[in-house]
Formats: C-alpha cells, structure tokens, sequence
C-alpha cells in the first residue's frame, strides 16, 4: 500500500471533502466559499499531475475499500482513466471560475457548490473506478447529485425538466444494475484490468446471456451518453444555469455515458468477444442514427442553448460510433474525440452563458451582430464552432481524421460518409450563427459594458483559455503529450503494438 | 379418545366465532368481546390439547394461559379507555367504525 | 456460558423497563425525567456494544435466563441477524428520543406555554414511560428464542405502541389507535394459536430445539401458518396493510419514527427467523411465492397511495407499507439462493430502511412544528427554510431508493447478485425496479422542497436538536454504506 | 370414558359455543356484555374440568368479573343515550348511514363466518391429531426441577423461576395499560354528595374486608397449591372496584403517591429480582441458591398488590377528577 496507491482516493476526496463543508457554509460566507471552491479545483489538478507522472514511470496506483462480504470499491489509474480525469479536473477548475461569477448574488449558492462538488467527486470516481460495480456506484451517485443542479432555480419549468431528467437516468441507472448484477452474478466481480477475459470464459456457455448483459449495460449507459432514443433529458436539462450546462452537461454526465461504453466495449467485454457476439454492429447502428438525427434537429432550433444540447448529442455518438467499428485508429479518433468535443463544446456553453447572463440573448435569432458588442466571447464562439465543424487545424478536425481513418481502415465506407455528411450538417447550424453575429448590423442597442471588458473577466476568461486549449491541442497534436498521442498509446493498449 | 377432547374443539370454535365476530360486526364494543372469545379459545386450544386426563396435568400450558388472560384483561382496558374517549369525542362513530 | 460479559444483554430490557417505571414515579419532573433518559441511554449503548463486541469475537451465543436452560427455561439467542437490528436500533433510539424531548418541550403554539396544557398530545408525564415500555418490548422482541415469550413481548410492543399513537389525543389519532390494536390483537391471538400447536407437537418452545426437532408434516404447516399470519398482520404486508397507514400518520412523530423503523420490523425479523430458519425444513416453498408476490403488490400499491396523500405523514407512512413489501418480495431470493450473501442483503435492506425511515419521519416531524401542520400543498420551498429537514429526508430517501454508497444500495446490491445466480429473475426485477416507484414519493416531496416559494405565515424556529438528531440519522445510513463491511465480514 | 363424562363435557362445550356466539351476535351491547360474562364463567368450569384450579380461579376474577365490569362502566360512560338508540337496531346497520345494500351486510358476515369457520376446521383437524400425543408434556421435567427451585405449586414455579421472565414482561404489560388508560385524558366525575346508596355502602364495608381476607388466604396458599398473586390481586381488585361503586373519593387514586408506587411494585419487584443477579455476575433473573421459596414469596405479594391496584385503576377508567360542576362532567 505505497504512498502512490493513496492517490486515487486523495483525488476523490479533494473535492468530494470540502463540498461537504461548503453545504454547511451560511450564504453570508462568500470568500470562504469561493477560496474552497477554488483550492479544491486546483489542489485536484496538482494531484492529478502527480498521478499522471506516476503512471508514465509505469506505476499502477490501485485501492480498493470492502463494504459489505463480495462488494468491494476500488480505485485504479490506467491510461484511460487519466486521460478522463484530467478533462475532468481541468474542466472542473474553469468552470468554477465561470460560475462564481455567473451565480454572484444568486441564491442558494452553498447548496449549489456542495452538489457541484459532488458531481465532480463522482466524475472522478467514475473515471478512476477499477470495476464494473465501482463504476456503478459512482454514475448512480452522479445521476442524483445533478438533480438539484438541473432544478436550481426552483422554477416550475426547471423541476419539469429535473424530474423528465429523472426519469430517463434513474431507469437507464436501474437498468445498469441489472445488467451489473446479472454479469457478476454469472462471472464473479468484473474488473477492467482483466480486458475482457472475464466474458471470454463465458462466451461459449451463455452467449445469449452476455448479449442481454450487452444490451442492459449500454442501455444503461445510452441515457447519459443521450444516444436515441433516450436522448430526450438533454435538450429539457438546458434549462440549467450555463456552468451546469457547461460542465455537466457537455462535459461530465454526458463522457460519463460515452467513457462507460468505452469501457463495456474494451475493458468488460473486449473486442473479440464484443466482434464474435455482433453487438458491435447495433451499437454502430444506433451511433449513426444518433449523429445524424442531433444534427437535423439541430439545425431547427432557435435556442441556442438546445441547438448546442443537439450539437452535443450528435458529437457523443461519435465516440459511440468509434467505438464500435473497432479498429486502433477509429478507437484512436474516439478517445481523442472525447477530450475534443470536451473542449470546444464547454467554450460554447461558456460563451451562450455569457451572452444570456450579459445581454439577455438566448436565441439565435436575437444574436444579430453581437460580435461587435461582445467581440471576444464571439471571437472565442467562432473558434470553437470551426472546429466542431472539424476545419483544421483546431481540435476537431484531428478526431474526426482518425475517426474517418479508422472507417476506411475497417472497410466501413459508409462511417465515413455518415462522418462527412454530420459535418457539412454541422457547418448548416454552426456557421449561421456567425453570420448573424458578425456581419449582420445589430438590431438593436445593446447595454454598454460598464467596465473595459464587454463583461466580468471572470466570465470571459474561462471561454477564451478554452478556445485557447482547443486551438493548442489541435496544432500541436503530434507533440508526445497531447491527447491524440494519450489516445494512441491507448489503443496500442488495446489492439497491441 | 376421551371426552376432554371436546375442550380444544370448543376452544377453536370460539376462536372462529370471535374472529367472524370482530371483523363483521360494527359495533367496538362487540369488537373487544369478540377479541375476547378469541383469547379464551386459544387459552381452551393451549390447555386443552396437553390434557388427556390420565397423568397430571402440565403446568406449563397453565402458566401461559394466567399470563394470556392477564394480558387480555390489560388489551381489554386500553381498548375501552379509548372507546369511552372515542364516543365522547365521536357519539356517533363508536358504531360505524369502517 | 454466561459470564458478566453475557450479563450485559440482561440490561437492553431491564434499563428501559426500570426506566419507565422511575419516570412514572417522577411524573415527568423536568431535569430527573431526563436524567433517567441518559441513564437507559447509556446502559443500553454498553449492553449493545458488549453483544456486538462479543459476537464479533466468538460468534453466536445465548444467554439463559434464570440458568435454567431449554426447554424448561427460556433463553436469549444473539446471532448476526439479531445483533445486526439491535445495533441499530440503538441509534435510532437515541435520535427519535432526542427529538421527542424537543418536540414535548418547545411550546406547541405560538401562543405561550399555557395553552399547551389544554392542546391535546402527549404529556410528559405518560409519555416517557409508555416510550420506554416501548423500547424494552421492541429489545425483548429482537433478544428472545422462545415462542410464548415472542407472543409477550409481541403484545407488549403492541400495546405500547397503540397507548403512544392514542397520546396525540386528537380524534383521528384514537381512531387509528383503536383499528391499530384490533389488528394488532388479532395478530397475537393467531400467533399465540400457533404457539399452542407447536407445543404441543414438539413439547418445546425453544427455538434452538425447535430447529432441530423441525418435521415437514400437517400440524407443524398450520401452525407456520397460523404464526406467519399473525405476523404478516402486524408487519402490515398487503392486503393486511390498512391500519398502518393512519396510525403511523397520525401518531407523534417521534412514535411513528419507531413504528416504522423498529415495531413493524420485527415481525419481518421474527419471519425471517420462523420461517428461513428455524422451520425452513417444514416451509413449502410455494408460501414464499405467494407472500412475495402480495409483496409486489405492497410495493405498487403503497407507492401509488404516497403519491397521492396530501399530508407527508401519510406519505411516508404508505412509504413503510411499500418497503415492507419491497422485504417480503426479497424473502423468495433468501429462500431460493440460501447464501450467506442474501441473507445479509435482506438485513441489509431491513436495516437500511429502519434509520432511513426513522430519519424522514423525525424529519417530518420538524417540518410539521415547523410549519405547524404536514399538509404537503401548504409547504412550498420549505427546502430553504429547513434546510436540514430537507438534507434528513432526502438522504433517507436515497437509502430507501438504493442508491450506491448508501445501505440500501448494499442490500439490493448481494439480493440481486445472489438472485440471479439461482435465477431469480421475477424477484431481482421487482427490488431493483421498485427503486423507480421510490424515486416517485421521495422527489415528490423533494420537488415541494426545492420549489423557491414566499415563506407561508405561521412559520416558527425550530429546536436545533431536531434537525440534527433527524439529519444524524441519515448520515448514518451512508456510514453503514460504506463502513459495515469489516463489521460483517467476521460473521457467519 | 363413562357416558356421563361425555354428557357433562358435551353439555359444557356446547354452552361455551352458544354463549360466545351469542355475546357476539347481540344486537345490543348490553344482552352481549351479559351473555359474555356467563360464558367467562362457563370458561372458569371447563379450566376446572381440566384439571387448572390456578386458571378457573383467574378466568373467573378477572375473565369473568372484571372484564365484565370493565365492559359494563365504559357501556355506562359511553351514556345511556347511545345505549338505548341502539338496543332498537336491526343487526348491524347504522341508523344514519344503512349500508347500499342491507343484503350485503348478511352476505358479509356470512362469508367471514363461513370462512373463519373453515379456518377452525382445519385447526381442529390438527389439533385432533395432538390430543394428548405426547402425554404429559412438560410436567415430569418440571416436576424434577421443583426441588432444586425450591417452590412447591407446579405453576407458580413455572411463573416465578423457571418463566419467570414471562411474567415480569405481563407485569410490564399491565403497567403499560394503566398509562395507557390514564394518558388518555381525565374522566370527570360529578362532586360528592354523590347520593350514596346506604344498601351499598354497607354492604361494600363487609364485603371489601371480606374480599381482602380471601385475597390474602390465596396469596399464601399460592406457594404450594392454586392460588397466586394474580388470583389475590384479582380479588382484591374486586375489593377495589366495589369500593369505587360505593365511595366516590375512591377516584382520587391517581393522585395520591402511594398508589402510584403500588402500581410499580409488581414490575419493580421483578426488575430487582432480575437486575440483582446480574450486578452479581449471574445470569438475569437468576436466584441464588435456594432463594427462590424466598423471592417467590416476596413476588407474589408484591405482584398480588399491584395486579389489585392496577386492575381498579383500570376500571376508574383513568385518571379521574372531581367535575366543579355539573356543565363540565360532559365536557371531553
């Protein structure tokens, strides 16, 4: 029990620790409360770094904690979980910035940070969960501490949406139980260091058996990864105020659903047994008719909060559909595409709060040439829309590259074509919104900015080192560190050198 | 077969009779005497089927069934005392008890 | 067998019991009263922990009273089942007397003290005696291996428990009392019916004697069914459910915080026992399907009802009516799986919705001084005002739902994993999909919570305490989550 | 068995049957009161047959007598005017609200009966397969643990030693019904000059003394015969509720402090006996050594005193004051 296996948990605890105390802290405690906030956030990435290096010197940080007889928690860092954590912490770090401003004077905050902080705590322990159980018990915690994020504002429309909301996660969540306990039942505890070979041994007596596992756990898991038919939370959740949309709901919940996949496919079942039971081809199916239908309904929508919610309900199956063809480079594209989309889709959510928290602009129809008023939260809009349309050189092209790369490579012609035409849909939702922006005159006067900036630095900044990263991430993606480079050494993982 | 087994016999009856009688009949004051035929016919049940008159009786069964009647009694009292209370509150509820 | 160590069990029925009586003699005298409260506190926490303490060392014991031993004397068994329900139920003790002091001694209106004489509800004087007559009877239930002695210390309980629904004086409150003792009196009678058949066709009532004496044939089947009924009947297991619901709603809510943690559960323990354990032999199995299946229905049903109920009383009162059936729907699994696994998934669960369950009532009981009534449509956004309450009742709720971290989620965790392997299915289905039916009731109230409303005239502080003792509580069904496994782990 | 055993038995059982349905099917309280008090002592006459003196002497004190008594004053409280109104009534329906289908109410009843009877059959069924199986049971053990207990009368052994732990719960249980009675509220009663009957009070001082000399001939014939603390205390209860009848400063019971200690004694007594041991190191409610004749003796007074003045305290019907005036005796 070295110092190193200590990590996990101390990643955990550094936010789940004072978001308890936060709960008990009386509104009047403001500067307390963001000094927690934000030394949590950052106490979190430095640990994270640690752990980062400690994995690349080939460490496997491990802790496990029994509950009850046959239930045990563990905690474990492979290359996948970290890649996933550190989206996560960094992401966490900007959006508390985002939100201390974006809430200031609203009420509730304590409540509002003490969950927000839970919700972390739980992405983490999602991201770092050795096993199936342990993945289980953190995506179930996650589904109930965003409750009372979605429903914060205590209006009727947003508890409409946060019990829409729980309805969908809390049957996938009793699904997934189902499906977990049906597979422990039959093959003991399921732990993803295995790589599959838990189901090999099964394979032969209970094929029909692990099919309906199959079928149960990424059932589960479609909810958040908001896959259709089971998609419908995610444009009702964007009633949310913007750093939960942005966070939670671009980043957290929704790569919780596409990270479980990801495991299910690789780590529980494996990619021979997922291959010869033929799982593979729904999922792909499925994938595919998700990215296509978020993009048309997309295209329709004039909130532009929704328009993102589709967007990002689009974006996810790819990952779904890179997952399922199964080959190193498409899995390459799918892990990279999960720290992309991250990126460039919490700078739209940064952007679309700062346009509603400052100008009151919620459509896309009102937007006409704000980007004089509000020049860099459009400048960073602008950045991030390109590269979800995947023009080089920023973050989305390279995804949905190795993305197309891999459908050539496994002979998948037509994933491909599925890419091409989600793109040019893309470019027909993304690229109005900047005309309107940009080139049309503004219709009306917008309120001047009181300050220098067109709006409170602690709102524009967390969309600019956003875009910023996106840009980065992109341009260098061939340097050792980056996310493309992490995904590689992944998939080398799994397909072997 | 000796006569004394008419006793546990008679015991069940009543025992049935009184569970007829606590559950159809409206009237509380019914109710508790039908709980307490119900109570003295277990009692019969419990002595009775011990008792085949030839070797001396078992005090055990006896003992159960003092302590049964003076748990009965106390059940009794409670149930009145908030019977009486009852009608004062509800005069006319004491007999359409639902 | 029985050295002092063992003695100490004695103490769980003999502080409360001495308890009441000095408290009577007292007459509710401020300041000794609660000194009495501490002192059985105190002895029942060091008796507790002398059994938990033990049987974690050497395994299951008994203790024979007056060392006379079976079958001519009566003994006390402690095993994992039994230690597991007292360990709790200390804390819930605690916490429900807690509240019921600072219930009993806020002012109850806002006028001033004096009207609180007049109001109906309990006083001080008969209230804490009957509360500690109570609580000896619920450890006698949960201590004792002998059949008469269960059918006693059943009628004890149940006595207690109807005088302490009939306290709140009011008319509702009487009449919920009276419906309370006709079930609960027909219950024992058929209980005690029972016992005289297995007298007599075993010529013992120890249980340890009775496990190995157990023959599958006519009269001992009547006789389970005859104790099995009497049981059911106070457990209120649908369709036997109808007087739980207005006593446990209408009874002050620290007493319905113990019915429906402690009072209703041991009839559920003691059928655990009768019938998976000691007469498992002599059980066709075909019982188990069908009380299951009235299970099932319980859970549909009582969640329905709670979903519809104005007061959160009766809300949560259906919610007990639900959650027993949610345990009887996972007896079949304990039955058919017979693994070490299952059966602690069902204590699991018993216990998990014991402290949740006593947590939303305490809860609701601030909530109700709070807001001077529990009308669900007139407490709009009281999340902001009690925040507390809200954490209380809500944490508790996860429990009931089973969600992971909390106790309830280990107990449906081992139900369902040891289920399936015996393939189960039907059973595994109903636990985990009536987290669902859960989930309905708990954000229900949840909703009225959150919603941000004008704070209603007539609200007025409430006593810290209650708050606490109510949020303790669900604090604890997340402590036994996540730390029983190394109690559990030493046992059998 | 002779010819004339099955008569009696016959005859006997076959009371019992029709007086208990018939205190169940009165159509008024007070004809199902009466006939219920019958079959308690038709009841004391069967335990007689059985060979349980102990329990015939008990069915009819308190099965019978007090039981009966008890019904009796809460039909009074209840006032004459429900009473009456009902002494009228068709079976069962409720004047103001008959039920949709008066036929239903029959089909009800007919049903639960018909069902619980069925119940009965198969209980008997079983029951008739027990009868006398297994010879005397428990008795030969008993008997072979009475020298080492040291108390003579099987059933007082059984209920003070050997299930003594019984017993202190049914002390605790009748405990509980007083406070049960006396939380639910004061029974008011109107100011003496109560117009005392002179019959009735004379009679009441002969008999009360009497009662309490029989009470305590019970008491000590307990230990090695039938009789007891519950028998001695039932009697003097009954001392206790003709005393009530015939004096009406009787009801401040409640509050004088001496009283109230009496109504512990039982269970108190019990809780030393069991708590003593245990500081000792022993078992709970384990006597020392050839203490028990001792203890026992002590129990059943102790017991006999309490089972006495709770058993009144539950006939008053709880914890009564004196009405200041006549408006108020109606008052809840």
């Amino acid at each position: 029990m070295s110092w190193a296996d200590l990590l996990p948990p101390f990643i955990l605890g550094s936010s789940l620790l004072p978001g308890l105390v936060i709960f008990f802290l009386p509104e009047s405690r403001r500067t307390l409360r963001t000094a927690l906030n934000l030394a949590s956030a950052c106490l979190k990435l430095v640990a994270v770094a640690v752990l980062m290096a400690v994995v690349a010197t080939g460490g496997q940080p491990r802790w496990e904690w029994s509950l009850a007889p046959g239930f045990d928690l563990a905690l474990q860092a492979d290359a996948l979980s970290l890649l996933f954590v550190t989206l996560s912490a960094g992401l966490w770090l900007v959006t508390t910035v985002y939100a201390i401003a974006y809430l200031e004077g609203a009420p509730q905050r304590s409540r509002f940070f003490g969950f927000f902080s839970l919700c972390v705590s739980a992405t983490v322990g999602i991201a770092l969960s050795a096993d199936l159980l342990t993945f289980l018990v953190f995506y179930e915690i996650l589904t109930i501490t965003t409750y009372p994020l979605v429903v914060h504002r205590g209006t009727r429309r947003s508890l409409a949406a946060g019990g829409t909301y729980l309805v969908y996660t809390l049957s996938g969540g009793v699904l997934l139980f189902v499906g977990t306990a049906w597979l422990t039942a039959l093959a003991g505890p399921v732990d993803f260091a295995s790589g599959g070979a838990t189901v090999d041994t099964l394979i032969h007596e209970h094929p029909g058996a692990l099919r309906a596992i199959f079928a149960l756990l990424v059932a589960g898991l479609a909810v958040k990864a908001a896959i259709v038919p089971v998609h419908g939370w995610l444009p009702v959740a964007m009633i949310a105020p913007a750093p939960v949309s942005a966070l939670l709901h671009a980043v957290a919940v929704v790569k919780a659903g596409a990270f479980g996949i990801l495991r299910v496919v690789y780590d529980v079942y494996g990619v021979q047994a997922a291959t010869d039971l033929g799982v593979l081809t729904w999922l792909a199916g499925f994938a595919t008719i998700t990215i296509l239908f978020g993009s048309l309904r997309a295209l329709v929508q004039d909130d532009l909060k929704r328009r993102l919610a589709y967007s990002t309900v689009s974006q996810l199956s790819y990952i779904t559909l890179g997952a399922a063809l199964a080959t190193p480079l498409a899995l390459t594209g799918a892990v990279v595409h999960l720290v992309h989309q991250g990126l460039m889709k919490i700078t739209l959510f940064f952007c679309a709060g700062n346009l509603s928290e400052t100008l009151g602009v919620r459509r896309v129809s009102e937007m006409a040439g704000v980007g004089r008023r509000m020049p860099w939260t459009m400048r960073a809009f602008a950045v991030a829309a390109l590269g979800m349309i995947g023009t080089p050189p920023i973050a989305g092209f390279v995804s949905k590259w190795y993305l197309g790369a891999g459908a050539l490579s496994s002979g998948d012609g037509w994933a491909l074509a599925v890419l091409v035409a989600s793109g040019l849909l893309n470019a027909a939702y993304f690229l109005p919104i900047l005309k309107t922006a940009w080139f049309e005159p503004a219709r009306k006067a917008w309120p001047v900015s009181s300050g220098r900036l067109e709006t409170s630095w602690m709102l524009l900044l967390p969309p600019l080192v956003t875009a910023a990263l996106s840009l980065l991430v992109g341009v260098c993606a061939g340097v050792d560190a980056s996310p493309l480079a992490w995904a590689g050494r992944i998939a080398r993982e799994v397909f072997g050198p | 077969m000796t006569s004394l087994v008419l006793y546990p016999l008679a015991g069940v009856v009543a025992l049935a009779l009184g569970l007829a009688g606590l559950v159809t009949r409206p009237h509380l004051l019914t109710k508790v005497l039908a709980f307490n035929l119900m109570a003295t016919g277990a009692s019969l049940l419990l002595v009775g089927l011990g008792h085949d008159g030839t070797a001396s009786s078992d005090p055990v069964p006896q003992a159960m069934v003092l302590t049964g009647i003076v748990v009965s009694v106390s059940a009794t009292a409670v149930a009145l005392a908030i019977i009486a209370r009852l009608s004062r509150l509800d005069p006319d509820g004491v007999e359409r008890s639902d | 067998m029985d050295g002092p160590v063992t003695a100490s069990v004695g103490w769980l029925v003999a502080a409360p019991l001495a308890g009441s009586v000095a408290t009577f003699l007292l007459r509710g005298r401020r300041g000794a009263s609660e000194a009495v409260l501490l002192l059985t506190a105190l002895a029942a926490a060091l008796a507790t922990n002398g059994l938990v303490a033990r049987i974690m060392g050497s395994g299951p014991y008994t203790v024979e009273i007056g060392s006379w031993g079976a079958p001519a004397g009566i003994e006390w068994a402690v095993d994992d089942l039994s230690a597991a329900f007292l360990a709790v139920a200390l804390p819930v003790w605690i916490a429900a007397t807690i509240v019921a002091h600072g219930l009993l001694h806020s002012p109850r209106s806002p006028r001033d003290a004096r009207v609180f004489r007049k109001e109906p509800g309990p006083t001080a004087r008969t209230f804490w005696p009957l509360w500690l007559l109570l609580w000896g009877g619920v450890n006698a239930l949960f201590l004792s291996a002998d059949l008469f002695n269960l059918y006693v210390a059943l009628e004890l309980a149940g006595l207690a428990g109807v005088a302490l629904v009939a306290t709140a004086g009011v008319l509702p409150a009487l009449q919920a009392a009276l419906r309370y003792f006709f079930a609960n009196v027909a219950g024992s009678i058929s209980f005690l019916t029972g016992v005289a058949l297995v007298y007599h066709r075993y010529q013992t009532l120890d249980l340890q004697l009775l496990r190995s004496a157990a023959e599958s044939d006519a009269s001992t089947t009547v006789a389970l069914a005859l104790l099995g009924a009497g049981l059911l009947l106070k457990a209120a297991l649908f369709p036997m459910h109808a007087w739980l619901p207005r006593a446990h709603a209408a009874a002050p809510a620290p007493v319905s915080a113990i019915l429906s943690a402690l009072v209703v559960k041991a009839p559920v323990y003691l059928v655990l026992r009768l019938w998976l354990d000691v007469f498992h032999v002599a059980l066709p199995p075909s019982v188990l399907t069908f009380v299951g299946a009235l299970g099932a229905i319980g859970i549909v049903w009582g969640s329905a009802r709670a979903l519809r109920v104005e007061r959160l009383k009766s809300l949560i009162a259906y919610s007990t009516v639900a959650q027993v059936g949610l345990l009887f729907t996972a007896f079949p699994i304990v039955h058919a799986a017979g693994s070490r696994d299952a059966r602690w998934g069902l204590v699991f669960l018993a216990v998990g919705h014991a402290v949740a369950k006593a947590s939303m009532f305490l809860a609701a009981g601030g909530l109700a001084r709070a807001h001077g009534h529990d009308r669900l449509d007139q407490m709009t956004g009281f999340g902001a005002r009690e925040p507390l309450c809200t954490y209380a009742f809500g944490l508790g709720g996860m429990s009931l739902l089973g969600v992971p971290g909390t106790i309830g989620f280990s107990g449906k965790w081992l139900l369902a994993t040891s289920g399936l392997e015996v393939w189960a299915v039907p059973w595994v289905v109903a636990v985990s999909a009536s987290a669902l039916l859960t989930a309905a009731y708990v954000w229900r109230v949840l909703a009225i919570a959150i919603r941000s409303a004008p704070e209603p005239a007539g609200t007025r502080p409430l006593a810290r305490r209650i708050a606490w003792s109510a949020f303790a509580l669900a604090v604890l069904t997340v402590a036994l989550g996540l730390g029983s496994g190394p109690f559990v782990e030493p046992l059998p | 068995m002779s010819l004339a055993a099955w008569v009696f038995d016959g005859t006997l059982t076959l009371t019992l049957v029709v007086l208990g349905w018939g205190a169940v099917a009165a159509r008024d309280p007070f004809t199902g009161i009466v006939r219920y008090i019958t079959f308690g002592l038709m009841a004391a006459l069967a335990w007689a047959r059985l060979g349980a003196p102990d329990l015939a002497l008990a069915e009819a004190a308190i099965g019978a007598g007090l039981t009966g008594a008890l019904l009796l004053s809460t039909l009074g409280r209840m006032g004459l005017r429900q009473a009456s109104r009902r002494a009228g009534e068709a079976l069962g329906a409720a004047p103001r609200a008959p039920t949709p289908l008066p036929g239903m109410a029959q089909a009800w009843s007919g049903l639960v009966l018909g069902l619980s009877l069925a119940i009965a059959a198969v209980i008997g069924g079983v029951a008739r397969t027990l009868h006398g199986r297994n010879g005397p049971g428990l008795g030969p053990l008993v008997d072979s643990l009475r020298e080492t207990s040291g108390i003579d009368s099987p059933v007082a052994v059984v209920l003070l030693d050997l299930r003594g732990y019984d017993t202190l719960l049914e002390t605790a249980v009748l405990f509980t019904a007083v406070l049960a009675v006396w939380c639910l509220g004061v029974i008011r009663f109107r100011r003496p000059p109560w117009p005392v009957d002179p019959v009735l009070a004379s009679l009441a001082r002969v008999v009360t003394a009497l009662l309490v000399l029989v009470a305590a001939y019970l008491l000590q014939l307990g230990l090695h015969g039938p009789g007891g603390g519950f028998q001695a205390g039932a009697v003097l209860a009954a001392a206790g509720v003709l005393w009530t009848l015939a004096d009406r400063r009787a009801l401040r019971l409640g509050e004088s402090r001496l009283a109230r200690i009496g109504l512990t004694l039982g269970l108190g007594a019990f809780l030393v006996a069991a708590v003593i041991p245990m500081l000792a190191g022993r078992s709970f409610l384990t006597y020392a050594a050839g203490s028990a004749p001792a203890w026992a003796w002590v129990l059943e007074t102790f017991i006999a005193v309490s089972v006495g003045l709770t058993l009144t305290a539950l006939f008053m019907g709880g914890l009564s004051e004196i009405a200041e005036d006549e408006a108020e005796e109606r008052a809840p």
